[in-house]
């Protein structure tokens, strides 16, 4: 493996690691930002109002239950297309529980009485939202688009089993041919950019959440 | 539809396979997690590291750690062992937290009596601190339960896939049916599986959903 | 490649033929054609009072070569020339006879071959029509010129071994502008061809597919494609003589013709291999 | 003037928290609303700013009817203080006091300067301004939540068992530095608690209310203690009522007399009371002048000699009063 | 008895909690240890069942010291009550109760049928021993935290601000309880509180601790608010400590007058004081004989006519004093 990972032909060229890593970052970022998108306003929706709660979280669950595999098949069958398209649709469906589930945990988890302060002192309901319920549940809602992102890293290694490339092309020709150390290159890549990408969140986390949240 | 019906031999080993593929690996990941998240509230400074490579195990491809692990075991490669191991190691690096979390999660003043009325500290553990962390433990377990059924799917990519063989075979003849088949019936044992589990609590946790007393404004 | 040596334990070993065996694990790679076989061959030592059990749709011959090496399986169906590749990466055998000579030699001790089969499923490559009438393209030389201009797709072997884009390039000269790693004459490779997104692709010689939609199979005047003829590859340790009777007998009555039409009842009659191989061996009795 | 006419409150449950309460709340006092546990007390004080609705009847304010003004507007103008402050984690104590002014639009700096003045006038350390609430102790976050409510300058304050989460002697500072500072603004203050204690030192009317909503009483605390309207308003007033109520008695002056030569001075500060030996007796409590006959009747109980020691501003003895005296001012 | 001979405790971050304390709890007595927040009070109580080791010094039970003992052996014979119990949340109340029993080996059926005339004993309704702990209010909860304390019938009880969770009125009776259960199991009580009203309420000996761990005072509570031994002790006492002090003072028989023709009665029970009009005046509170000077005074102030009413146990009345009798009984 380290033969594979110094041998500097590897790093280079539309095939080479960069490439791939890129590939992998691409598909990665387009899955969570549409995960985000779809999640989040939910979230927030249903944290905010505490109506739905039940189905949400339930919904969230059971599509945690769905095979990843399986689906990213489904959806190359069903759309006819072997691009990015169906690989998509299966990550998305992997982002968008955790964050709609932590989404809803953060908000619903601001203490009562800051939201009675809130309201008591002429808030509107979206003031509410903006200035107090994001703000409180942002650790949360920041961990909850961290372990999408985990998730979403980590299953996009799929990809090459339709045809895309990212890491995963290493981890599945690895595969099909025996070659471990390729494998091993792939598989120990996805795991370096899943602990670069924690890290990244970890700092956003820093940045976006008020100091006042993690002191005691 | 005649598909079904003229593989529901197949369909029954897949399944069979698929579940016992998936909840041995839970039970292990308990065995394996709860001792070791005690260490670590013991020893607090184990705690976050461990949470910490817990992560990191995760995010390996589940691909990639199935096929390394006959060359690390020595097992064969077609052995249902691989696909447990790699599973275990996933459970515990999930199950972990929670274990934690639980333990961490028994008010210090029940902690405080527990040590007052001469509680050993192994006895202490047994007869309080775990039952005390039931539900936090077992929210990780409802998680790890279902990402483990739809997990053992991807193990059909090197053979030993349970339900994500008829993924595999489906999609090579082109034909959704046995994907959609294999798709539904792992999402109905997760659910199930998941069912089974909330049951559980609720009859281990007795104390947990009992409602508030009385005159008392929630 | 060539990484599975890396797990071709020696469990094999070189314990002799038993004189009979009871039990027998039947393997196949992830394609239907193997399926058929693999159930054609399991059904019939079934019917010879041998406790037969099946793993299926194991994977690409990398993989389902590990298993029958370190025994998880015992016998699974091979072709000859695609076989030798694997245990040997430089024959260049196109005669079938001499290939199958070549491949009993090049086995790994433990493993044995039986009697070749006269059905064969020859790797071959094809364009659609129109490619080919875009620009003329009958033979794989004619591949070199346009080469730079076609995206060609496949599994991950093909890129790398001599009856592959590595045979193309040394042979014929022929380099592609991208290649796309799909699958195995699979639903994406044809899909990918169908669609125009490569134009260049490996597919088997008993696939409707290539009648169905007319495509074109390039000829292959400097043999890189290896001659394909079915054969049985079984663990020395599960060689009994009633099992190779058995099988020898099978290989015997299988013609191309007739895996052709088996495969398409898989394929494209969406039967399954179980049933299909049952209906055929009920067509042929063994005696 | 607050006013409630035949104000009923029914949750959707059913329970009926209060009903058909009436009651004028006097502008620029404050009025305490005092009952045992859930007697309607938060759901009363929560219709004013309408973040309860009441069920019938009508609530007024100055004349208008509350329901005819929009419910985010009227919040914006009315002051409100709860239990552990409910602060804004994530925002500074500063950040915190200046939400209000911000909300209807002040610009930044005057915002800021504003909460910076507050925080001064509640008594808290400007230090701790660029503080989050997580750092501060109980009784300072309470001070930061009276900052807070006072920082658009409402003429209405609504404050909800705002001490009761902080140990007593924290609670007593912030019921003193309520007083002061209401003596300086002299807003409209409703005020809940379940203490009859805080009631009565804190309200210049007390309302008690019955479980089930019902207004029991609703008078100035001397004569709540003299007089309560019945047995359930004598069982809350408790105990010790009699010398409570000593504490609203001040007698336009006591007759003291001259210090007597038994009472050991230092620069006209008591030390103690000779009795012969070395040792001094203790003094035992002082009172001052204009103090309340409770403090005059505390000095005297304490007192070795059963003479209670009046002292000036200073500390310094100017006389001192017997038994009798106070005996005979309980009986005027 | 319990000795503390010259206990230091320091905490890991340097911190001493308690400074060479010395002192000793009487047998079958209820010691109160009393002071402000971070005094040192829960330190001091946990060594004495080890759940906190002392760093120096000696601390003996009956003349053994502790830590010749083994620490588990130690605690199951000593009670231990905290601020909101620290039940366990998932066993009955019944199990909590029989947990110390079940621990020292008891078969099931006693350790079941002492919890349950323990829950009676502390006043719990027996129908809610199966209920679990968050069924139960503050209060139940806190009985039953004492009954589990009390199950393996333990010489000594440590108690931690027992009570301090609890609205005032619950806390009020969870005191009396307390009370009237010391009378009958007379076990040596050591009680922690941060309330100077209920260390001289329940304390037959009160320890007053400063900051730092230090001993201020040690004394029976009239003791205390007669004599108060520095500032420290003065300021903590607090004002109304002469008031207080006569809980304390119970005078052999307060000489009651015959019962005036003003005062109205039914069935011998003072209904109020005739003024001429139809209405009565309120008899204000009355005290009975035997009674502190503290009950009979409030009667007296009380009283709109200044004649404080005296009942016997069925509350008819037997007698009236007036002020100056009251006042003869102060000086005395
Ligand atoms: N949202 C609600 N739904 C149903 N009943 C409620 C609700 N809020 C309060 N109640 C009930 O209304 C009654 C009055 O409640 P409220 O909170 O006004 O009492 P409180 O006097 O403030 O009590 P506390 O001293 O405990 O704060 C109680 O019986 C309470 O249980
Ligand atoms: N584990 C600890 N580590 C360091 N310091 C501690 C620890 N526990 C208590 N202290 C400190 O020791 C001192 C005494 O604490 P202790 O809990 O005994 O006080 P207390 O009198 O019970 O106070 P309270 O009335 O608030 O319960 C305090 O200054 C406290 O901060
Ligand atoms: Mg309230
Ligand atoms: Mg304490």
């Amino acid at each position: 493996m380290w033969e594979y990972l110094t041998d500097s032909f590897n790093w280079s060229g539309n095939e080479g690691i960069w490439a791939r890593i890129l590939e992998h970052l691409w598909y990665t970022f387009a899955a969570l930002g549409l995960s985000v998108v779809i999640g989040l306003p939910i979230g927030l929706r249903i944290g905010h109002t505490r109506r739905g709660a039940f189905l949400a979280i339930n919904l969230g669950n059971a599509a945690r239950a769905l095979p990843s595999l399986g689906l990213l098949m489904i959806a190359v069958l069903l759309t006819d297309q072997i691009g990015f398209l169906p690989v998509l649709v299966a990550l998305v469906a992997l982002g968008i529980p955790p964050i709609l589930a932590s989404t809803y945990a953060g908000l619903s988890g601001v203490d009562p009485a800051t939201i009675d302060a809130a309201r008591g002192m002429g808030m509107t309901g979206r003031e509410i939202l903006t200035k107090v319920e994001i703000p409180i549940g942002m650790p949360l809602i920041i961990s909850g688009i961290r372990s999408a992102t985990l998730q979403i890293v980590s299953t996009a290694t799929i990809a090459a089993l339709v045809s895309l490339g990212g890491l995963g092309r290493y981890v599945v020709d690895g595969l099909k041919l025996r070659d471990f150390p390729q494998m091993f290159t792939g598989a120990l890549l996805v795991a370096l950019l899943a602990i670069v990408l924690d890290a990244l969140f970890a700092l956003i986390g820093r940045i976006t959440v008020s100091p006042g949240l993690k002191i005691g | 539809m005649t598909w079904i019906g003229d593989n529901l031999g197949l369909i029954w080993e897949q399944l069979r396979e698929h579940l016992y593929l998936a909840i041995v690996p839970v039970i292990l990941g308990l065995i394996i997690s709860v001792p070791l998240g005690y260490v670590a509230t013991r020893y607090s400074w184990l705690a976050n590291p461990l949470i910490a490579f817990g992560g990191i195990l995760y995010s390996l491809p589940s691909i990639a750690l199935f096929i390394v692990i006959p060359a690390v075991l020595g097992t064969k490669v077609l052995s249902t062992v691989n696909i447990i191991v790699a599973l275990t190691i996933y459970t515990v690096s999930l199950l972990i937290r929670n274990v934690i979390d639980g333990l961490r999660s028994v008010p210090p003043d029940v902690r405080q009596s527990a040590i007052a009325v001469g509680y050993g500290a192994l006895h202490r553990v047994v007869a309080v601190d775990l039952p005390i962390a039931v539900p936090v433990i077992f929210t990780g377990l409802r998680v790890v339960t279902v990402a483990n059924i739809s997990m053992v799917s991807v193990g059909a990519v090197i053979g030993i896939g349970g339900l994500g063989e008829l993924f595999t075979l489906g999609f090579q003849k082109d034909f959704l049916t046995p994907v959609v088949v294999g798709v539904v019936l792992s999402l109905t044992l997760a659910l199930i599986a998941d069912l089974i589990l909330v049951s559980l609590q609720r009859i281990l946790t007795p104390w947990a959903r009992v409602a508030t007393p009385v005159g008392e404004v929630a | 490649g060539g990484g599975g040596d890396q797990l071709g334990s020696d469990k094999a070993g070189d314990s002799p033929a038993p004189s009979k065996v009871t039990s027998i694990t039947v393997g196949s790679a992830d394609f239907s054609e193997s399926q058929l076989l693999a159930e054609i061959y399991g059904q019939a030592l079934a019917a010879k009072g041998i406790e037969v059990k099946k793993k299926p749709n194991i994977g690409n011959r990398e993989t389902y070569m590990a298993a029958i090496k370190d025994g998880s399986v015992d016998l699974v169906p091979e072709y000859t020339g695609a076989a030798l590749a694997y245990f040997d990466k430089n024959s260049t055998e196109t005669d079938p006879d001499k290939a199958y000579d070549a491949l009993r030699k090049a086995l790994t001790p433990g493993l044995e071959v039986l009697d070749m089969s006269p059905a064969a499923d020859e790797d071959t490559i094809v364009v659609t029509k129109a490619t080919a009438d875009k620009y003329s393209l009958k033979s794989l030389a004619d591949l070199k010129p346009v080469g730079k201009d076609l995206v060609a797709g496949g599994s991950s072997e093909f890129k790398v071994r001599s009856a592959g884009l590595k045979g193309l390039k040394e042979k014929y000269g022929v380099e592609f502008k991208e290649y796309k790693t799909l699958d195995a004459g699979g639903p994406l490779s044809i899909k990918a061809l169908t669609d125009n997104q490569i134009q260049v692709t490996n597919l088997f010689t008993t696939q409707a597919v290539i009648k169905d939609q007319g495509l074109v199979q390039l000829d292959d005047p400097e043999n890189i494609l290896p001659p394909n003829n079915i054969v049985p590859l079984i663990r020395t340790d599960h060689k009994s003589d009633d099992v190779v009777a058995t099988l020898n007998a099978v290989d015997a009555k299988l013609t191309t013709d007739a895996l052709t039409d088996l495969v398409k009842r898989i394929d494209v009659g969406k039967e399954s291999a179980d049933a299909v191989a049952k209906d055929w061996l009920s067509k042929n009795p063994l005696s | 003037m607050i006013e409630f006419e035949d104000v009923t409150k029914r949750y959707p449950d059913g329970t009926v928290a209060v009903d058909k309460l009436s009651l004028r709340i006097p502008s620029n006092q404050i009025t305490v609303f005092v009952g045992p546990s859930g007697c309607g007390k938060t759901t009363s004080l929560r219709m004013i700013n309408r973040t309860i609705e009441r069920t019938s009847g009508t609530i007024s304010i100055d004349g208008d009817d509350i329901n005819g003004r929009d419910a985010v507007t009227l919040r914006r103008g009315i002051g409100y203080v709860i239990q552990n402050a409910g602060l804004f984690p994530h925002k500074t104590v500063v950040d915190n006091v200046a939400t209000v002014p911000k909300l209807i639009g002040w610009d930044k700096r005057k915002a800021h300067s504003t909460a910076m003045e507050l925080l001064e006038r509640v008594g808290l350390d400007v230090k701790l301004a660029e503080r989050y609430p997580a750092q501060l102790s109980g009784g300072q976050q309470q001070r930061v939540g009276v900052a807070r409510a006072l920082a658009a300058d409402p003429a209405i304050m609504l404050m909800d068992e705002p001490f009761s989460a902080v140990d007593p002697i924290v609670r007593h500072q912030l019921q003193e530095e309520l007083l002061r500072l209401q003596r300086d603004i002299g807003k409209t203050i409703v005020f809940v608690t379940h203490d009859i204690d805080e009631a009565i030192k804190l309200g210049d009317n007390v309302a008690v209310l019955r479980v089930g909503g019902k207004l029991a009483q609703f008078a100035p605390p001397a004569e709540l203690l003299a007089n309560p309207a019945d047995d359930f308003v004598r069982g809350f007033v408790g105990q010790d009522r009699g010398y409570r109520a000593l504490t609203f008695v001040h007698p336009e002056a006591l007759p003291v007399q001259p210090l007597p030569d038994e009472l050991a001075l230092q620069d006209g500060v008591p030390l103690g009371w000779r009795n012969g030996s070395e040792e001094l007796l203790p003094v035992g409590s002082v009172f001052k002048r204009g103090d309340s006959l409770r403090a005059a009747l505390d000095a005297v109980l304490t007192s070795p000699t059963g003479c209670g020691v009046c002292v000036d501003d200073d500390g310094k003895a100017v006389g001192v009063i017997d038994q009798s005296t106070v005996a005979e001012a309980l009986r005027s």
